[in-house]
């Protein structure tokens, strides 16, 4: 048991940093929430990535993956966090993609998977429904055949960046007979459609990067199902137990940490940098403290990877100890700037968001915004009531 | 002891209550907001014609004769509906500073434009670098024949863009930081040399940089004795926070309410998602922190008459415990409405916001805790 | 609105802290948690009080209550807790006592009122079964009538301080075709009829305040039956709402931060009193807003009761505050007294404790017992997790 | 990276577990307590014969060349068991400064006994008003002739009365808390002039009061060099720190299986209690709490060897981290457990009071919090 790299792991450590520092967008560095992100942006380093072969990482090599060990792929994300890279989304990354090159047939694996390695293509995701939050199951989304092609009705949510997505990934229910969980099918579907239509919703922090998706006798070539009819089920849950990789976001929020401590350095109390408050120091080691077991948690977790165990319902801890510790510093952020706080200088991904000079330094103009809009981090992706549902009956076995 | 409430205020209740629950609904506040003038001044009107306005100040100054409890019953009331029009930074702060510091031709000259409405206020107390500390002041106030000059900036001062008078903090002598040598000043906003930099708040409210340059105030701008002034901030703003506090009561309330009742009706997994144990005991803590914040909101409120420190560790006690239910309130009623809880379309989201920056007025959680501890 | 006292409030402060000043118990001073109490301890302030006239002084006047306003009775309880007086115990006064002038005949009356008044005869309370604890009305303890007799078989836990009791009031199952909480009787007994067995159940702490009681073949004439048979859980639940006056337990916590402060007066850090460290000092500060906004909470419950209101679910939010509170005062205590924390020196009430000098300082003697005691207040009374039950039923309407 | 044990330290775990369940009953361990002599010399004679008691030795010094990660996943094993036989103090503490201070011939006079279990060792460094600092010492040893004559109060030395050695911190020299002047001693507990006041801990240790009054020792029971044994001190400490949290870990990982488990089989209600969500989603709180706690023991552990700062940063983190997991475990262990939570029959309440005297012992979470403030 240790925690050193072998030689050969900071050789590659040194090579990704080179890498980064040599190609990754000038214009986008140091990303962090920002209101005026265009398609482009989103875009930019994962066209360079797919370019140089490392956009999957995590793929089989057939597919384009890399080869990495988990190891490997720990300081990919450890070497992106230092440099807060906007990275590839991860509708097709990590979601569309694993389950196209898993149970897509060879014709679909072809015509996707190519786009999604470049990025030339964007994908969203239509899983939730108005009235299926967590309970994901109920959904109310009918595909009907008809010939060769499902027509398509009903009403998706919290369709994440769906005004840019070229094609998106659906859940619907192919048989309305059978039980919550069965007779529902994975569709592909062209957002360009006719018969879909994507309105954004403001959010609470101002900004618009979800929307709700109305699907109005959509017709979708048959060969656009993935795997099986009425099975779509299993896909789903694959999909989901793929997502949570990575959803600790340790990197990112040891970035977030070195931030906060930057700005508790220029903000100050008594006369004195914030930051030597024993108050507001507290608080931020006992952060860090919270980061450094997740991110041993995350990393025992991998080890489990690498000896063969696949992603197993632990990583429902990663998502809740990831969000609290990612809230909680944007609670602290939110702290530090203090009266700055108050002023509203657009959302986080706000088309309308003001372009003036920040009133108030430029670390404050989107604290609170960025605190409204973590508040997400708890509800999606499977709420955190869910997650402990998952840990009671998949290892308290209650 | 008695904790209930005159017949008076139980009528100011009701009355404003009404007026909340008819005429600030959620899209004609969502309206206000959006406008360019950003508040409904036919609504401040018809506060002052209800009485509200004048409701704290003596009779003998032109007023109804209430007093901290009455500013109490209004604020939770507003803090219900998210009022955003400026009663604390009128009536609580400037009518502060003229009740307590105030020259008798002082009075005369504003308590009955705020009383008949025609007088609205800002509180120009924040620097930027100041944090909670109002002692911590750039803002100079030199002496300049019979009169003061005022340089500075201050910052996010709420309702400034709808003020036409503006009550100043600044430095008449001493260090940065001492005690002494601050003083307060009453000024009309468009004196010369005053500029302000405006914008929206994130909960839906206005304010302002205001920037002084070479600002010439007469000495009958001064309120209370020249150098001073801190012991009056002090009293003035635990006014404002055991306002303040009222309204996040007022705000908690509805927020829990609302919470409840949308988990009546959200149904997820076929049934009622209040049906579940784990929501129900969250919504408790959230009620067992309402009550609690309640009952500081009325120590603090009762103590404002009591001796300085007895004084000030009440009102401090209120905005921790008040600070800490907001937070946890407004942060589990999201987290129960789920998505529809981080939208702008629902309305518990903007009590969330507005519970939120109550943190930062008046000086936050950790500030007043390090308060508390210094008086024990 | 107002917190001030009337000049007749203050004058009554005056008489009671007089009368207490000059007659309580001076062996019994300032009475924290102590092993080696004996019976006549725990009633030597009650017979005194009982001899003013002030044993009961929430009853009605015509049984021997003072009409006491509850500003008074607030007032009572606050001097007595100034001095740490060892009050009354409930089980007779505030819990069988009222059942008796509510519900039971004249005989009752007038045979079991005055022994409780005078604290002559000590009760204990035969409530909880092993296999039901939350779930009081699950009990299995049957009455059988038996001509004027009922018998009584079953098996009590929890009985509090059963070893020195005369009398105990018992629910018991008169009809077992009945529901749940239908068919149960409420019985008073003689704790020396034959088949009353009590035995103690040793605490974490290492004290005995709890017992096991045994009732094999118990006969007890019919005439000990209160109220109506069958309708026995209508009292035990009039009986609960009473019981939860004054569980908050205000007075003896403000008792115990004057205490904590003290403590950590004596005890040091880096050479400084312990108060003064900023961190230390700001959970103290941060019990005191919590115990003044329970102070508060208590006084609004009081003015409805004032008003006329009676005890409502209200009082399920000073059941968990108060028990909160208390639970955090002890352990801040054990925080407080460190490293002499660990070495044992008897439990809280604990008829073997080693009476032995203190190892460390004197106030450090009892406090990790006494923080281990404590944990039992969140779970007796009906636990915190059934007061949230009965919140979300009564208050919140779910 | 690596987070693998190899096959040699899964061995001793079997090992080890298969002692603990097969001869460290709760009732075994319980009449062991209630003994006069308050543990089990029979127990300690078998660790030796297995090995543990030399596993963290080099082969050099006559152990069988483990470290801290051996050290970990025996006191993991004892804490699944609560034993209390004195690994810690002996093994860890004793074994700690000999490796890392001692002098050959003082290792080869020490190490041995250790191994063979002949010599059991207590720590004797807090004093009563001491608190966490170890430079904070009244105990003085003063230079006499080539040896010294110790003065002073040791409060709350785990083990000693079973030790037939001490090790003792001193001040030789310097100011109370000066980081210069602490030197550590080695002696044998029957040196004329030791006397010890003997008790139980409430956590079924044994400990003593030791007091020295003109205790000579020659200059050979120095460990390291005279007034600079603060950094040797921390460096033990740090490692004793880490095999304390390890310990935890093991109890804390019964205590909540032991609470899942009684969740499965209490009723109330008509079923079992662990079906309530309530308890669910606290038991699940009380699951991440330990696994996180096992992250940051890790941590520490593989630290250990690091640079001063990181060593030390890691420790803190780990005694912060484990020390708020094991206060809610136990105390939600008890909870959940009910009336039978607080009897001593239950095995839940024992494992409750070894987590609570957990938190005082190296530091409590506040103690750790600053250090690691400190070195940020």
């Amino acid at each position: 048991m240790n925690l050193e790299f072998t030689p050969e792991e900071q050789a590659f450590r040194e090579e990704v940093r080179t890498f980064i520092a040599e190609n990754y967008p000038k214009h986008l560095a140091d990303f962090g929430m920002r209101e005026d992100m265009v398609r482009e942006d989103f875009l930019a380093w994962h066209k360079v990535l797919g370019q140089k072969g490392w956009s999957v990482p995590a793929w089989p090599v057939e597919y384009g993956g890399t080869g990495w060990t988990p190891t490997q792929r720990y300081i990919w994300s450890e070497e992106n966090a230092r440099v807060n890279a906007l990275m590839p989304l991860p509708f097709g990354v990590s979601m569309v993609g694993p389950v196209i090159y898993t149970f897509g047939n060879e014709e679909q694996k072809a015509r996707h998977l190519p786009g999604i390695r470049s990025g030339e293509v964007w994908w969203c995701q239509g899983y939730s429904e108005p009235g299926a939050g967590s309970d994901l199951a109920s959904l109310k989304t009918t595909a009907v055949r008809d010939g060769d092609h499902y027509v398509i009705n009903g009403q998706k949510t919290w369709t994440t960046l769906a005004q840019h997505a070229d094609w998106g990934f659906f859940l619907c229910r192919t048989d309305p007979t059978a039980k919550a969980q069965e007779g529902i099918s994975f569709i592909l579907i062209d957002m360009k459609t006719p018969g879909v239509e994507v309105k954004p919703i403001k959010l609470l922090d101002g900004g618009y990067e979800v929307n709700e998706t109305w699907l109005t006798d959509v017709r979708v070539p048959v060969e656009n199902l993935v795997g099986v009819e009425n099975k779509g089920w299993t896909y789903a849950k694959f999909l989901l137990a793929h997502e949570r990789s990575g959803i600790a976001g340790v990197a990112r929020s040891k970035r977030g940490v070195e931030k906060l401590r930057e700005i508790a350095t220029h903000e100050t109390l008594d006369g004195a940098p914030l930051i030597k408050d024993f108050d507001f120091a507290k608080k931020v080691s006992q952060l860090e403290i919270d980061l450094a077991a997740l991110e041993i948690t995350e990393l025992r977790t991998l080890a489990g990877e690498q000896a063969g165990k696949g992603p197993g319902p632990e990583s429902s801890i990663l998502k809740i100890k990831g969000t609290e510790i990612q809230q909680r510093l944007t609670e602290l952020t939110l702290e530090a700037v203090g009266t700055y706080s108050a002023p509203y200088m657009g959302g986080v991904s706000n088309d309308n968001g003001s372009n003036e000079h920040p009133v108030g330094p430029d670390y404050a103009a989107h604290a609170a915004a960025t605190y409204f809009n973590m508040r997400k981090t708890s509800i999606y992706g499977g709420s955190n009531e869910i997650q402990r549902n998952i840990i009671t009956k998949m290892i308290l076995g209650l | 002891m008695d904790f209930n409430f005159t017949e008076e205020q139980g009528m100011v209740r009701d009355g404003l209550s009404r007026l909340v629950r008819e005429q600030y609904g959620f899209e004609q506040r969502r309206k206000a907001i959006a406008s360019s003038e950003g508040w409904r001044p036919e609504v401040w009107a018809q506060l002052a014609e209800l009485g509200i306005l004048g409701m704290p100040f003596s009779e003998a100054d032109g007023g109804f004769g209430g007093g901290a409890v009455d500013a109490m019953v209004i604020m939770e009331e507003f803090g219900k509906g998210l009022v955003i029009e400026p009663f604390l930074p009128t009536v609580v702060c400037a009518g502060g500073f003229l009740k307590h510091g105030g020259t008798a031709a002082q009075k005369e000259e504003h308590i009955g434009g705020i009383v008949a409405g025609s007088c609205v206020f800002a509180f120009a107390y924040a620097e930027p670098k100041g944090r909670y500390d109002y002692a911590d002041l750039e803002t100079t106030a030199k002496k300049d024949g019979a009169g003061y000059v005022l340089n500075g900036h201050k910052a996010v001062v709420i309702g400034a863009p709808w003020a036409s008078h503006l009550i100043v903090t600044a430095r008449t002598g001493g260090e940065r930081r001492d005690r002494s040598g601050v003083s307060v000043f009453v000024l009309a906003k468009d004196t010369a040399g005053v500029t302000t930099r405006d914008y929206v708040t994130v909960d839906g409210r206005r304010a302002s940089e205001v920037y002084f340059e070479n600002v010439s105030v007469p000495a009958e701008a001064l309120i209370g004795a020249e150098g001073e002034g801190l012991a009056l901030i002090e009293l003035v703003t635990d006014e404002a926070i055991a306002a303040l506090c009222a309204e996040a009561c007022g705000a908690m309330k509805v927020a829990h309410a609302m919470t409840v009742e949308y988990s009546r009706q959200r149904k997820q997994f076929g049934v009622p998602i209040g049906s579940f144990q784990v929501l129900q005991h969250r919504m408790v803590d959230m009620y067992t922190a309402y009550e609690q914040a309640v009952s500081l909101t009325y120590l603090a409120t009762l103590r404002l008459g009591s001796d300085e420190v007895e004084r000030k560790k009440a009102v401090s006690a209120a905005k921790v415990g008040v600070g800490q239910a907001a937070r946890l309130i407004g942060q589990e009623a999201v987290q129960i409405h789920g998505g529809n809880g981080v939208t702008d379309e629902y309305a518990i989201g903007h009590y969330f916001k507005r519970l939120t920056i109550f943190d930062s007025e008046f000086g936050n959680v950790d500030h007043h805790l390090k308060r508390h501890v210094a008086l024990s």
